[in-house]
């Protein structure tokens, strides 16, 4: 038997397979379709202070080896999630981890999510979203350092619970980006977000997207995923989680070896609900044919 | 099976028991082929249930970019991953009267309405218009009646087979308490104004862009309203649709 | 009959498709395969001052929707490429245009390339690239604002020959760094290079490239092409070349509506080496069908 | 045409006439799908021509990853973008007894060896040493000796087949002038030692990523040395290769 089972932020994750926030909804939504408690866990669709609609249609489009989405981080908000959203978390979840991905436009806002769902049950920690790109001033804490080191500290001081920044590869230098997470309290980081895209109907003469441009997601940015959580993961002490374009084992694996601790699923789940059960079965099998006992023995294994 | 039935336009048969067992006129599923397969397509297409015999489902599909292109290239026993039935469905709500308003392969719903236990048990007249721009792109009527029973009173733009002009001059309300439509948006929404115009409860399957088909990326949006507040804001084809009132959409 | 050409840096170019530099190699090696003289133009290796033997192999492999590659800007040198290459470029081609990319870690390394070439015939002007992610301090000039600024200054000091700058898309606001170029004296710029990037080979447990990561180039970036190019071209004045997973026609114009003069095509050369000569086929086609008489008229009409 | 000669091992027939009347043993054709089809594989792939038949060439595919298993898909009619003959080919230099080891599809430049015109008018003795891991990965003698003429003595490393050990303990230098081999690098290592122990010529085609095919990318380097002024630096497998002599390799 291969133990798939890892400890992260003081617990343990019974696998390290999560769905990525934005592409599993609530939880709720993959409930009749997969055995959503299997897997390591889920994180949320961002949850912002109040309640937003959206961009205007069309939102994603396929791309070579992905897709582009300007979805403009539409969500109930921070008073329906905790009230129609948590609780069914709370009674559906007893293995699966579940973090809460937060947004906002100012200190305030993130501030505001966390200080109103820190009390609540149903969930293990936050995942801090500094680098969704759709929005106006979405990249700025993501991308400004001095920006970035007080929103962390800001939140640190209000929370216990596990505090993850989820980086967007849009610097220069993410390790720098990493250090300051590092240096201001955060428990963890997750790398990476989408990288900003355009996509146009040469009939039409406009953008595909809505919003003009959209945020570039699936296995065509999995080999950027790779590089950026090697570079934090070689540089924080930090656990890292490893996302972008894991569409199968092999995939999660090349992830851990470089250093990911933990790795979501995002785009890959449109493709195929089954992509996530089918990723922790195929870890196993990977490990018992390479044997290996302990998963957790391959993070960061990487020879380089 | 795969059989071409007009030009561009294919009728593909799959085999799918659960989908086939419960498959109602409007929804649809999503096709695709895996994720680690991420060549062209990459994620799934939505294709409206055209028909169910047995355990299989068939649907109707146009050739338009890479993903239809692909669906189309199918080869029997092949596999292919198929997630449904999906989304909302053409509601009768006692109409006696239905008029139902096709144009390309908006058709596709429509031919499994005469089959549906709903239908089938209220016993509603239903009158089908089907509208194509010329007579090469007509999905065969022989074909058609097989497939559904039915009988479509169709149009073409040029002439070419049986009315001339566009479907929507066919519309005749007279004495219909339902109609049903789907197709291109200009048309939708010129059956809607008819519609709207004449009194007549119209319901409407439309189209957006998509991703997952289940509710979770929040993708494929379409501007509507409440109809009781008067509130407009957006929702989902996939889960809110993508049938929808009239009445729901903000056109 | 379609015109194609579209004039730029003050020439004429037959049409607006060239091949990208690291692709082509110094233009010959093609020579036999594709009629290289009916291309808008080349952009020839990178030319360093020394000769460079390259990095160690592995050095390419693909990835999803594209490939990585770490060549390491193996290149013959500024004094073989002067006396073995440029008479080749000058004698057998009239009417495609060369730029020669220039690649150095310092200053003075380009001014050396630039210096040593600028009386020589055969070419149109320079591509600096100040992008390449696979040498040490390799993306310095590309991320650092003072860096570029010096280094476009002192290079429009010793050439009046059309001077285009090759930004990096792996920084937080492209559009800063076309305004350094713009500011300094630069001529148009191209957008973009490679994206930092790494895949692992799980059962060895070590990266597959053997310079450990490398850039990410092909149909996966074309949508990153697109935005950067249309952030750039909505921001200044110079003209723009636009790259990035041009594979045909279709993509070509996307670029161009999107604002790019130009555009050249990398990586789908190594998948058919008839992708430039089809692209310039399909470009004529598809104005033809649009009844678009004068392609030029295309560039930035993007309805955004 | 497309055969099964062995466990995923397949043979492969392409018209393709100019190669055809061109290619020589050790060259090798780049085969992909063209750049608008992005999907899997991507870049083409490097294959030796194996057989010449008329207007067609022959090759001899083992499914390794993605590329090859697309490759071995390829159905009659079915196009695909083949460019070549690229790179150097083995010479026989005045050779008249050859001896040529091959480890697994490193069989397959050795196929074409025989019908070769310079090897035809030349008249030299060749033998064949093939080396398989197991009995199923073996082509077919019958195959073999039909393609190529060419009698093969087979080793398996678990004597399943033919004899029992590594290809390379059938190696006997005596009396040979040359040899030849292409297969996985740890046998080339091997097959170059005792050349070099025991004086005799040897000429290794050897293999690397590869993007271009051409010389273009230079991304298909390989560590040489100049055996003249013993400089070491890099080469081109697809243009300087991929048949090297073994004084050139630093290994
Ligand atoms: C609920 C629903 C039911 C549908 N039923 C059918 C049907 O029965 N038969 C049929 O032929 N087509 C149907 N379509 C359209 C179908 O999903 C494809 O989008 C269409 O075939 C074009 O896809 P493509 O990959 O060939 O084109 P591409 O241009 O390659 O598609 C590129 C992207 O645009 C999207 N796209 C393009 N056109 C449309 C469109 N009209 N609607 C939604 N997304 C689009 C694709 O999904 C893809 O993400 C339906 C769409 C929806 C939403
Ligand atoms: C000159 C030359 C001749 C060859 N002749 C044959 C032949 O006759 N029959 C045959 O079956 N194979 C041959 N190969 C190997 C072949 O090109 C493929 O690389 C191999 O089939 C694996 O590719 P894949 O896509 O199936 O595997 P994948 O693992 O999907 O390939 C991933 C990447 O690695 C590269 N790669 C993987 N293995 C090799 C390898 N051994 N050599 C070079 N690149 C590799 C691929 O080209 C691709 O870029 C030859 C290689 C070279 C360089
Ligand atoms: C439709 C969609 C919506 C997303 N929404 C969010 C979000 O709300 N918050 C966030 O942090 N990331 C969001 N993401 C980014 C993903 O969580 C993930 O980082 C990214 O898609 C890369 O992973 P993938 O290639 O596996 O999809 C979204 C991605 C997609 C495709
Ligand atoms: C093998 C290879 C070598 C390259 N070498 C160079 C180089 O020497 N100088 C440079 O500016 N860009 C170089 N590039 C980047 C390309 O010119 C181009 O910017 C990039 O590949 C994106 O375009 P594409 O997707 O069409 O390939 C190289 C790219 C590849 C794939
Ligand atoms: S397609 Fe994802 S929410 Fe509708
Ligand atoms: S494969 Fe491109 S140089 Fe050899």
């Amino acid at each position: 038997m291969v133990d798939l089972s890892i400890q992260v932020f003081g617990v343990d994750f019974q696998n390290p397979v999560l769905l990525a926030s934005g592409t599993c909804g609530y939880g709720e939504e993959y409930a009749d379709i997969i055995p959503v408690d299997e897997l390591g866990g889920i994180v949320t669709k961002a949850v912002t202070p109040e309640p937003r609609a959206g961009n205007p249609p069309t939102r994603v489009s396929e791309t070579p080896g992905g897709m582009i989405n300007a979805i403009g981080l539409a969500n109930v908000g921070l008073a329906r999630f905790r009230r129609e959203k948590l609780p069914w978390l709370r009674d559906n979840l007893s293995k699966a981890r579940v973090l809460v991905n937060v947004a906002g436009w100012s200190v305030n806002d993130f501030v505001k999510v966390v200080a109103g769902l820190d009390d609540a049950d149903g969930f293990l920690g936050y995942e801090v979203n500094v680098s969704c790109p759709n929005v106006e001033g979405g990249t700025m804490f993501g991308t400004d350092e001095l920006s970035l080191a007080q929103l962390v500290r800001a939140l640190r001081a209000i929370t216990e619970r596990p505090l993850v920044v989820k980086l967007t590869p849009n610097v220069a230098d993410i390790g720098v980006f990493a250090d300051i997470c590092e240096e201001n309290g955060a428990d963890g980081l997750s790398t990476i977000n989408t990288f900003p895209g355009m996509v146009i109907d040469i009939e039409a003469r406009r953008p595909v997207i809505g919003n003009v441009t959209g945020g570039i997601s699936g296995p065509a940015i999995r080999p950027m995923g790779v590089f950026a959580t090697w570079k934090v993961a070689s540089r924080v002490k930090l656990p890292v989680i490893g996302i972008g374009g894991i569409c199968n084992a092999r995939d999660a694996m090349e992830y851990m070896l470089a250093g990911a601790s933990l790795v979501q699923i995002g785009t890959a789940m449109f493709v195929d609900p089954y992509t996530a059960p089918e990723t922790i079965k195929g870890l196993h099998d990977i490990c018992e044919r390479q044997g290996v006992a302990q998963l957790s023995e391959l993070v960061g294994a990487l020879e380089a | 099976m795969r059989e071409r039935v007009a030009e561009e336009t294919y009728w593909l048969e799959l085999t799918a028991p659960e989908i086939a067992a419960q498959a109602a006129p409007g929804q649809f599923v999503m096709v695709g082929f895996g994720a680690s397969a991420w060549g062209i397509p990459f994620l799934p297409r939505p294709n409206s249930v055209a028909a169910v015999r047995g355990e299989h489902i068939g649907l109707l599909i146009r050739v338009y970019g890479a993903g239809s292109r692909r669906l189309t290239a199918l080869k029997p026993g092949e596999e292919a991953l198929v997630l449904g039935p999906l989304g909302t469905h053409f509601e009768l709500n006692g109409a006696r009267r239905i008029l139902c308003v096709a144009g390309g392969v908006g058709l596709a719903p429509f031919l499994l309405l005469p089959a549906w236990p709903p239908l089938v048990s209220c016993g509603a007249e239903v009158r089908l218009l089907y509208g194509e721009r010329q007579a090469a792109a007509v999905f065969d009527p022989g074909k058609l009646r097989e497939i559904s029973g039915l009988e479509a009173e169709i149009w073409t733009e040029d002439g070419s087979l049986g009315s001339h002009g566009r479907v929507t001059d066919g519309v005749d309300l007279n004495g219909v308490d339902l109609v049903l439509t789907c197709g291109p948006t200009p048309m939708l929404k010129a059956v809607r104004a008819l519609a709207v115009e004449a009194g007549v409860a119209c319901q409407l399957a439309v189209e957006e862009h998509m991703a997952c088909g289940v509710g979770t990326c929040i993708g494929c949006a379409i501007e509507t309203v409440d109809p009781e507040t008067g509130e407009a804001g957006y929702s989902l084809v996939c889960s809110d649709g993508p049938v929808f009132p009239a009445e729901r959409l903000r056109w």
